[in-house]
């Protein structure tokens, strides 16, 4: 049977995806970014997950105005990265996993999560910054990835206890799933921005450290903080907090951290980053 | 599946009293269902900018460009000015304009201090300070609260 | 306040939307079928209805394999009919109410219904045969539609129980909408058909009857049919009953069924039409 | 909102105890997950045709078109043979290979005596008396209950 072994959540930050590209990450501004990440990639090297179901969200790439699902998980056979504006990023094409990802739709679907099924999109910095921050620069991407994108640009977002109600109904799709897999589930977003108006450049540790802190220890309560709270506190853009909630839903209650990561700023963003450990 | 996490309270995170609903936001135009429909048209403009063919159209020539796209006179004359924050208060998200910017080579922080009008090697320090605080508009006269 | 004030429940068959425009109403064989749709069409023609919010299926023209949605709702201004392999029917334009559609959208999404907001798509058969039957032949629709296109192509389509309740969430959504609207709910598709492999073919009275009686007086027992029952017992295609089930939650469980018509066949499928009237 | 219509058992609709799962109905190919990964090209270069100048490539060179698309050799046979019982089993879908029906001019009632082997004219007959029976296959060996 499939298991889920792992958790991560990461920051996602485009600037910090542009930082690696261009071999900046051990100048005097990046590194204390990337140091936060050391042993997250010698974890990961040892971890080797077959399968990493990588929650994100797409921003105005793969969906536009057209048609914005709140919940879409990626079925395909792969997904490219997408040109956002400057040309696509050159990372590896992302492999995905389509027997698991169908799987997990048609679970979470007669368990009346009302999910987007998609075949064809091309992925953006939401989902291969985090695929670089824990595997470094790479000729491929040493695990398949089932791309899982929540809407947080158009207003409403799913509400966090949606967002962790999924992660349980993916934790069931998983551990129905008959291959012998490891899989490890990352919540990507935040922590704290705001990338526009007058107000942007707010950072709020203060709020990000309460939120790790519940997310760690009292996910029901972090799934309680109304969309409010998040863009007052964590600004507009740190809403994409809520993406953690599923990675958090989908481990056991008891799940370790085993690792955890603050840092102000990546260009605008505070970067936020922890690993957590399902018990064996 | 248990999906019940009510009945408990929500956590406290300090909001202030008188924020009480997205729109009491200072300095933040939340990507509402009215703000989308607004904007439509002009962030898909700025969208259509991830294609490299649409860029090379746009760098012939920028307003022949936009005139693909009923956007309204305040509109297109705000991308073309590249002023952010007049695009968001007519129905701009950030993200679709930031392909305008990625367009001109911009970083996000760059946007940033046109949008607050802190210079940028100031807004940098402020930042590596530790950024702005989410309070700082919060004591302003109402009316002033939008874009 | 906006107020929903009935339900419509019948079938889409893309052959009726056909004999329609080919002037073929009066013969012998679709006669039968037209007559069904007299009462209703002066009723509606009484009745006047602002908005009618349409469930239907699309039938792999709008969307294809490449971007599945579960719940798809139309926000956009107008809506074209859709090419569905002949060119598109000659039917008139379809307009939307975006101010609805989005406040549907938010109200539902916030109700925890994972919905995807569609601003441009075309409508097919499944949209537009319940407005020929409804309205005759028009030079425009009589009044707005809000699309609300729920997969039933790829298995699985989202449960009996979950379709229900998001009626249930449209019905406080349309109540909490500050303009003074008369709206309608229509759920289309079904009765009992096969239109595929060696059992295409089938129908069955005797569970449509059922049918029939359930999503009148026990839309609760409706509710808990599963979607086995339906491919087994209303065939491969009469899966699409589910819809009506979303116009059952909308309308208040007291509502009263006004008009009843069954008939077998149009085409290969059994046709099925009630109208249900909230209490004034 | 209450979502809690579960407790009570589902009515009894005479579903026969050897139907157990979807798999279990005679003559009938659900579009399972399964199904529809062995049959994307197929069913997507049947939906191309929904696009009059993919038609009309189409009526130039049936097989050069379907080359566009990476069918398998039997789908691209099943497809160019219009053999739909054999399209519906290399991952066919009903709806998919109806704008290959459209294309021709065929009707779903003309589609049916072909996937059932049941001439034209019977079939319309069968219809007007009410139409074939569910069970008509239930007694079939297993084994055949696919395609
Ligand atoms: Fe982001
Ligand atoms: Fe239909």
């Amino acid at each position: 049977m499939a298991r889920i072994v792992a958790g991560v959540t990461t920051s996602h930050i485009g600037a910090v995806g542009a930082a690696i590209d261009r071999g900046l990450s051990e100048d005097d501004y990046w590194s204390p970014v990337f140091k936060g990440y050391e042993f997250s990639q010698r974890w990961i090297a040892e971890e080797k997950p077959d399968v990493v179901i990588l929650v994100y969200n797409d921003h105005a790439a793969a969906f536009t105005l057209d048609l914005i699902p709140t919940f879409a998980i990626g079925c395909g056979e792969q997904f490219h990265p997408a040109d956002e504006g400057r040309g696509a990023r050159k990372v590896p094409v992302v492999k995905g996993h389509p027997e698991l990802a169908w799987h997990i739709a048609e679970s979470a679907i007669l368990d009346e999560f009302d999910m987007t099924i998609v075949n064809k999109m091309d992925v953006d910095h939401g989902l291969t910054v985090p695929l670089s921050l824990m595997f470094g620069q790479a000729d491929a991407w040493p695990c398949k990835v089932i791309p899982l994108a929540v809407n947080v640009v158009q207003y409403p977002p799913p509400t966090g206890n949606r967002c962790y109600n999924l992660g349980k109904a993916i934790r069931k799709a998983v551990e129905t799933f008959p291959q012998d897999l490891k899989v490890m589930v990352w919540g990507t977003g935040g922590m704290s921005h705001q990338l526009q108006g007058r107000r942007a450049g707010v950072i709020n540790s203060e709020f990000d450290t309460l939120f790790l802190d519940l997310i760690s220890r009292d996910p029901e309560a972090a799934a309680r903080i109304p969309h409010l709270d998040y863009i007052y506190q964590a600004g507009s853009e740190g809403i994409e907090l809520i993406m953690w909630l599923i990675m958090r839903g989908a481990l056991r209650r008891e799940a370790k951290e085993i690792h955890r990561f603050y840092h102000v700023p990546a260009s605008n963003t505070a970067v936020g980053h922890l690993i957590f450990e399902n018990p064996r | 599946m248990d999906t019940s996490n009510s009945g408990a309270s929500a956590p406290d995170t300090g909001l202030p009293a008188h924020i009480k609903s997205i729109d009491d936001i200072p300095g933040t135009t939340v990507f509402t269902p009215e703000q989308s429909r607004r904007g439509y048209h002009l962030n898909m403009c700025c969208a259509s900018l991830m294609r490299e063919e649409n860029r090379e159209a746009f760098r012939q020539d920028e307003r022949a460009y936009t005139e693909r796209f009923p956007l309204t006179p305040a509109q297109r004359e705000a991308m073309l000015a590249r002023d952010y924050n007049a695009m968001l208060a007519l129905g701009g998200n950030i993200y679709y304009l930031g392909k305008l910017g990625a367009y001109d080579g911009q970083s996000f922080q760059q946007l940033t201090a046109r949008m607050t009008g802190i210079p940028e090697d100031e807004l940098r320090k402020i930042m590596l300070a530790g950024g702005r605080s989410v309070s700082a508009f919060d004591n302003e006269e109402r009316g002033k609260n939008h874009g």
